[in-house]
């Protein structure tokens, strides 16, 4: 049901909040500077905290507002979750991170950058409009040239924000240019109003076409979809790691909702029965799932190929997170309630993964000062701990049995499979196994290469801690996922559908 | 012909051409001065839109704003070159088949789609309900928009300025 | 009688700056200028929402979209020239082709 | 579900649990937390306060049979050619696995107990306590899992963390080996459990037990498969509870720590196998249940001839604990489910008593096990003595003991089967074990407690073991005494023990339990005399006969079996306290049976010689085919196999290898390709991603 604008403000609370703190984290600037350092982290968690218990009061809630602007449905508040447990956890990372002390003055403009990138990702999961939709993008995209050469002293973090806002900004323009197109042939804006254009039938394929292949090229950049992923590698290894692994859960997942909510309102004749089928009745054509499964093994074979080559442990996982965007773009083939809900189950176990490797990776570099391949030799001996945790999130990478990984795999498969895509299937399935090779060469270095200096080095309590609640689920969710199933299943409704 | 057909011809080959000067012109400075007569150019078509205020929106935002802060950027890093000695990475025929084949492409899709289209409605006014549409459907974008340019200060800010350690 | 102009001239006009906005971006060194290119994109994209504002008769929606557009440029070239600037005092250098330390 | 019952689940994930997070925190942070051993016996003692909670729940207050908390794990929805594939897992709780709760974190807590005292200075201090922390997480795993894959991978945990106990003094070359011994003969049984466990799941669809049950009983799954997957799953059983043939592991694990042998091999991993039996009993069919019945009988038989022979101190008990076990399997089939089950529980507070007992001598002894060097130790450790004195009535059925009540339900059982089948067999088998019980028994008592002692220098510094480890084995001794379990010292019928343990109803085809059916005691106590139709058509009436006879030969089994034993103890103290029988006379002259028996019936030996003399023979048989056969055929064709071999090599060569090698130089060379095309300009990426929107469109616009 369509609410008022005036009544829409009631439905943004989460993201007003997240404005509010994103001023008074920068405002802590000017109040505690040199006072605490982690003041302003603080104010983010808070905010983080205040957005979060706003979003659950929101559970269950199916609203357009802001005159069809923005969707209040589940599938944004499965994303909102996703968003708000990532930024908590950076925040936390941040705090650690040895990195980012060499711009300790900015450590206000820093965590305002991480709130105002997850106002973008809210917006983006939410998004119903196309203006929206590249708002939003841009929010996001805006927040993550600063946010990735944030430490400017460090050569590398430059040259990765300049590769990133060049490439960026050239894509968010091929894909206003498809909007363009788009609003021209349908005069609208709004994706509902949009399918409705489409379902007279009579527009032109071709242009049509033209405007999405434009469209998908700035989704495609979010999301790091082979041949739009090539900023990735030199991004991810050059911005700091908490920033890394910020942008590669949270950028990531919102450029996939933004993306599966475009083509599934946009595209998908609701009046078709079944609604769920994931039949693109308009466009008889040419097959459009062909395209996103062709973008899916080449984003995995590419992504995994080239991480078989890589030494840097930034590098070799920013590969294996386009792998991974090829695997949740599996998923989004199938177009089924199966398929997303699989999905989004796969979200949970990558941002549980993800993360997780990269808080390795960032304490590693704190301690051992290196973030080669070669410099976690012998790891298994002298930080027993972090490389037990570290071998726990690359099985679930891999998607070995003990893990979620596996789980997310698992359901994926399922899904093509239902669906008959048993070849996207039999190359998913190829792909893990080319995976294995280079996950293990990381735990092979950690556990079988004795390390000169055999000094233990410890992290603390706190660290592993953390550590422990990062893997725990990794492995309880492979147990008993029910719950996340679940989760994830009643995620797949978006306002208008059904 | 008439003076409306006359007029269009007049700047749209103004912009084209100087869209020209901006990417083959070897001279930074030439290239931001033609890129000010691309911008003209452009606000003259949108006068021929009957989209007045995005005209003066144009210029002023573009000319007075973006155009600034390009001078500005090439004032402040002109120490290193003032000319291009050499291309980037792509030489000129592959550069041009790519951008060529998709001009072409675009142009051919765009001019034989058939559009929606009705008759042109008599000239209104555009300010009022743009700014009518700003502050009803359009107002959650707009609140978005003024969080991502406070974004896109503080950025500028924080990566731009100069920092004092590195000075001393 | 000649072609009266209609929305196909303007169109044409529009994916004629698209294309050259491409082949600046991927052609000129300086980031500067890669940033002009990229502004011609925009701006190109911006003459089609005016131009189906116009001719298509349908709601001013899309001027709306255009002055979005023209503030996010402001945003994006202030970001852009910032970062530019940055590089320009590390490294030195405002050609994109030689930041690209990054690579395999 | 009530709220008891969802609060008895809760609690029962927490006894499953806090084991496991104690062995988590130790095994992680051991090294910086202060008593990190008390802090683990402290978990154990929780789970024991919660185990016992829920048992007195469960088993006074609740009426239903079982509560059940079944979650859907897996649901791949409905896949191409394929119904459905679900699979649920979960917990249940119902009587005999409330009662193993408090069985197993009973006895682990009073083994955490014993060894504060017995491991105090342990190189491996927390790594130990880590890993008994995870055996009871993984045996608690067992009782409580309500499907067969849960239980599978709790089994093989069971299997995992017993190799690491046994083999904790791993620089001890025996102890290494006989932790690798465990493993591989425990694996050829699982292989069996495994196989059996997919013959169910591939007929049925499901793992869950009361799946499977409801499976069976509408006919899914009948006819020999049936008893072949009866018998495979028996077949892990066979491996956990050392039956024969594969009995071999379990006296060499004595190379544990004694506390772990005590834990292990008397009380709970070793009865897990007695506790699948009990679990997967009612789809046992006759055929299954002969088979299993006469390895039990036989195992108890054959280790209790071993034990007399052994002057080990472990190993005798090692042996007596296969012998009991047997004696279990074999109550299990002949029917004698709730003996079979009650042997389990009085025997495991029993058998881990002696072994802690046995671990007080030890103890005392500086580590000397063998027997012929004790003696006279009566005087010095009077707890133990007396403890280990009850225990050993117990062990060996003398009325007032807890053993006493679950041998006499076990002989009974076994003598009316006997009776009725006519498998006098295992009856005359079952009493001649008390016989042999009771001697070996109280010859390890005479040896270690009574007469002179022979290494005085051992005995002089031989003095009572610390409280920690006396308390255990007091608490012990009282749980082996009847009133625990029945108020009457002579038949345990009436006790609360034997009412809460009832036989489960079979859902074996009635065919395949056809001439068993004087069996179904439940049915008959009813409506004697009814009349039912088998599956197969066939009508049949039921007696019960089998009451009738249990009841007729109570006491006639009684004064048996009391008999015997106490003639084993006369025996005993004849051979080995009164001397009035020579000991070495008597060894000389039966010295080949002597030797048999000490050699422990040489199964090793056959082993050796049968996979050795197997291995020769097979290869020689290959070699005489390859002189014989091939050489013929290939001399025969020779030009054919030639020119074959020569393609199919050259096909090989060029084509198989270089495929595989193709693949590898070909991944490797696409991935180093690819990463050429990463310039680090970024320029490039603009003109890769703007072929591709190109190379899309065109590609698709065809379409």
């Amino acid at each position: 049901m369509a609410q008022t604008i005036y009544q829409s403000f009631g439905y943004i609370l989460p993201e007003t909040v997240l404005s509010v703190f994103f001023i008074l984290t920068l405002l802590t600037a000017l109040v505690g500077k040199g006072r605490s350092k982690y003041l302003p982290a603080y104010t983010a968690l808070l905010g983080f905290a205040v957005a979060g218990v706003l979003v659950f009061l929101q559970l269950g809630t199916d609203e357009l507002v802001f005159s069809g602007m923005y969707a209040v449905d589940p599938f944004s508040w499965f994303f909102k979750i996703i968003f708000l447990v990532t930024g908590i956890l950076i925040v936390i990372f941040s705090m650690q991170s040895r990195e980012l002390e060499a711009v300790s003055t900015k450590y206000a403009e820093y965590y305002s950058l991480i709130i105002s990138l997850t106002i973008g990702a809210f917006f983006m999961a939410g998004a119903s409009n196309l203006l929206m939709m590249y708002l939003s993008l841009e929010l996001v995209s805006i927040s993550s040239y600063i946010l990735s050469g944030f430490t400017k002293e460090n050569p590398r973090a430059d040259e990765a924000s300049l590769k990133y806002v060049i490439y960026g900004a050239f894509s968010s323009g091929l894909m206003l240019y498809g909007i363009s197109i788009l609003y021209g042939l349908t005069g609208e804006l709004n994706i509902y109003a949009f399918n409705q254009a489409l379902a007279s039938g009579t527009l032109p394929q071709v242009t049509i076409l033209v405007a999405i292949v434009l469209m998908l090229a700035g989704l495609g950049y979010k999301i790091s979809a082979v041949p739009f992923h090539f900023w990735t590698p030199d991004v991810y290894e050059g911005a700091p790691v908490t920033v890394t692994a910020f942008l590669s859960v949270t950028s990531k997942a919102a450029g996939f909702a933004m993306l599966i909510r475009f083509f599934k309102i946009g595209f998908i004749d609701v009046a078709a029965q079944p609604v769920m089928a994931g039949m693109w009745e308009l466009f008889r054509g040419f097959n459009w799932t062909d395209i996103i499964a062709v973008l899916s093994v080449l984003t995995m074979t590419v992504g995994n190929l080239v991480a078989l080559w890589q030494s840097n442990m930034k590098r070799l996982l920013a590969y294996s997170s386009i792998a991974h965007a090829g695997y949740i773009l599996m998923g989004f083939v199938t177009l089924t309630d199966q398929g997303i809900s699989a999905m989004l189950m796969y979200f949970v176990a990558y941002l549980l993964m993800n993360l997780g490797a990269f808080y390795v990776v960032m304490l590693v570099a704190n301690k051992y000062h290196t973030e080669d391949i070669e410099g976690y030799s012998g790891l298994g001996y002298r930080s027993p701990y972090i490389a037990f945790a570290l071998t726990v999130f690359l099985f679930s990478l891999t998607g070995i049995p003990p893990t979620f990984g596996f789980i997310g795999k698992l359901y994926l498969f399922a899904a093509l499979i239902h669906t008959n895509y048993i070849w996207l299937a039999v190359v998913g399935v190829l792909n893990s196994v080319v995976s294995l090779y280079y996950y293990v060469k990381v735990i092979r270095n950690m556990y079988l290469v004795q390390p000169e200096d055999k000094t233990r080095v410890d992290f603390g309590f706190g660290t592993n801690l953390l550590m422990t609640i990062l893997m725990v689920p990794n492995i309880a969710l492979m147990l008993y996922f029910t719950p996340v199933l679940s989760w994830a299943q009643h995620s797949v409704l978006m306002f208008g559908l059904r | 012909m008439n003076w409306y057909d006359i007029t269009f011809y007049v700047f749209a080959i103004l912009t084209v051409v100087s869209a020209v000067g901006v990417v083959f012109s070897r001279n930074i400075v030439y290239a931001a001065f033609s890129l000010l007569f691309a911008f003209f150019g452009v606000a003259a078509l949108y006068v021929l839109l009957s989209a007045d205020f995005l005209a003066i929106t144009q210029i002023l935002l573009y000319v007075g704003g973006i155009l600034v802060l390009i001078v500005f950027g090439v004032m402040l890093t002109t120490r290193a070159q003032k000319v291009e000695v050499k291309r980037g990475i792509l030489s000129v025929v592959p550069a041009v088949l790519i951008a060529g084949i998709i001009a072409g492409t675009l142009v051919g899709v765009l001019t034989t789609t058939k559009w929606p289209a009705a008759n042109l409605s008599p000239y209104e006014e555009t300010a009022r309900p743009i700014g009518a549409l700003l502050m009803t459907n359009f107002v959650l974008p707009f609140e978005l928009a003024s969080i991502l340019l406070l974004v896109a200060l503080i950025g500028a800010v924080i990566i731009a300025r100069r920092e004092k350690a590195r000075r001393a | 009688m000649a072609v009266h102009i209609g929305l196909t001239q303007f169109l044409v006009v529009s994916a004629i700056l698209f294309s050259l906005g491409l082949y600046g971006v991927i052609t000129r060194k300086n980031a500067i200028m890669v940033l002009m290119g990229i502004e011609l994109i925009l701006n190109a994209a911006n003459i089609n929402f005016v131009a189906f504002t116009r001719y298509g008769a349908m709601n001013i929606s899309g001027q709306v979209v255009a002055v979005f557009v023209i503030i996010l440029a402001a945003a994006e070239a202030a970001v852009l020239l910032a970062i530019v600037l940055n590089i320009f005092q590390q490294l030195n250098t405002v050609n994109v082709d030689e930041v690209d330390n990054l690579k395999n | 579900m009530s709220p008891i019952d969802s609060t008895l689940i809760h609690l029962a994930f927490a006894v499953l649990l806090l084991p496991l997070a104690g062995f988590t925190l130790l095994i992680f942070f051991g090294k910086r937390i202060p008593r990190q051993d008390l802090i683990e016996t402290g978990i154990l003692f929780v789970a024991l306060a919660i185990s016992i909670y829920i048992m007195v729940q469960k088993v006074f207050f609740i009426a239903e049979p079982r509560i059940d908390f079944t979650f859907r794990w897996l649901d791949l929805g409905a896949l191409i050619g394929h119904p459905g594939f679900t699979i649920d897992l979960g917990i249940a709780i119902d009587n005999i696995t409330a009662i193993m709760l408090v069985v197993v974190t009973l006895i682990s807590s009073l083994v955490h107990l014993f060894s504060l005292a017995y491991m105090e200075g342990d190189v491996r201090y927390s790594r130990y306590y880590a890993y008994l922390g995870f055996f009871s997480f993984s045996m608690l795993g067992i009782v409580l899992s309500n499907n067969f894959l849960m239980m599978y991978a709790f089994w093989e945990l069971v299997g995992i963390s017993s190799y690491l106990l046994i083999g904790h003094w791993y620089e001890k070359k025996s102890a290494s080996d006989a932790g690798k011994k465990a493993f591989i003969v425990n694996r050829i049984g699982d292989v069996g459990f495994f196989i059996g466990i997919m013959i169910v799941f591939t007929q049925l669809h499901t793992f869950l037990f009361s799946g499977v049950f409801a499976g069976i009983a509408e006919g899914h799954l009948s006819g020999p498969l049936l008893t072949a997957a009866g018998i495979l799953i028996f077949c892990g059983a066979v491996g956990k509870s050392a039956q024969f043939p594969l009995h071999v592991w379990l006296p060499d694990a004595m190379e544990g720590p004694t506390p772990v042998s005590a834990l292990i091999h008397a009380a709970t991993m070793v009865a897990a196998g007695v506790y699948l039996i009990a679990r997967v009993f009612p789809m046992l069919t006759a055929d299954a249940l002969t088979v299993i019945a006469y390895i039990g009988a036989i195992t108890a038989f054959i280790s209790a001839t071993i034990a007399i022979a052994q002057n080990d101190i472990k190993k005798v008990l090692a042996y007596s604990t296969v012998s009991q076990l047997g004696y279990m399997v074999m109550a299990l089939g002949v029917d004698a489910y709730s003996a079979g089950f009650f042997h389990l529980v009085t025997h495991a507070a029993f058998k881990a008593g002696l072994f802690l007992g046995s671990g007080s001598v030890i103890y005392a002894m500086h580590h000397e096990q063998d027997m012929r060097q004790m003696g006279g130790l009566r005087k010095k450790m009077p707890i133990t003595y007396w403890t280990f004195v009850v225990f050993s009535l117990s062990i060996s059925g003398i009325p007032l003991t807890s053993g006493f009540l679950s041998k006499d339900s076990i002989l009974g059982g076994s003598l009316a089967y006997g009776m009725l089948t006519g498998n006098y067999l295992i009856p005359i088998i079952g009493y001649s074990v008390v016989f042999l019980t009771a001697m070996y028994m109280f010859r390890l008592i005479i040896m270690t407690f009574h007469g002179e002692p022979r290494d005085v220098h051992k005995y002089e510094h031989a003095k009572e073991s610390p409280k920690v480890m006396t308390i255990p084995l007091i608490v012990l001794a009282s749980l082996s005494i009847f009133v625990f379990y029945s108020f009457n010292p002579l038949n345990p019928e009436k006790g609360w023990f034997l009412e809460s343990v009832t036989k489960p109803e079979s859902v074996v085809p009635g065919y395949q339990k056809y001439s068993w059916d004087f069996l179904q005691v439940k049915l008959v106590e009813k409506h004697p005399g009814e009349t039912g139709v088998t599956n197969s058509g066939e009508t049949f009436v039921t007696t019960n006969a089998y009451q009738m006879e249990l009841e007729r030969i109570h006491y006639t089994g009684l004064f048996l079996s009391l008999a015997l034993a106490l003639l084993g103890i006369f025996t005993a103290f004849l051979i080995y306290d009164w001397k009035k029988i020579d000991a070495e006379k008597l060894k000389q002259r039966v010295k080949p049976i002597h030797t048999f028996l000490y050699n422990k019936w040489y199964f090793d030996e056959l082993y050796g010689a049968t996979a050795v003399a197997g291995t020769l023979l097979l290869s020689k048989s290959f070699a005489w085919f390859d002189a014989h056969v091939i050489d013929g055929i290939v001399n025969g064709a020779a030009t054919l196999i030639r020119l074959w071999s020569r393609l199919s090599g050259s096909f090989d060569h060029y084509v198989v290898d270089g495929l595989v090698n193709f693949s590898a130089w070909f991944t490797g060379l696409l991935g180093r390709g690819l990463r050429k095309v990463q310039t680090g300009r970024v320029q490039t990426y603009i003109v890769f991603a703007l072929l591709g929107v190109i190379v899309i469109f065109y590609v698709f616009k065809q379409f």
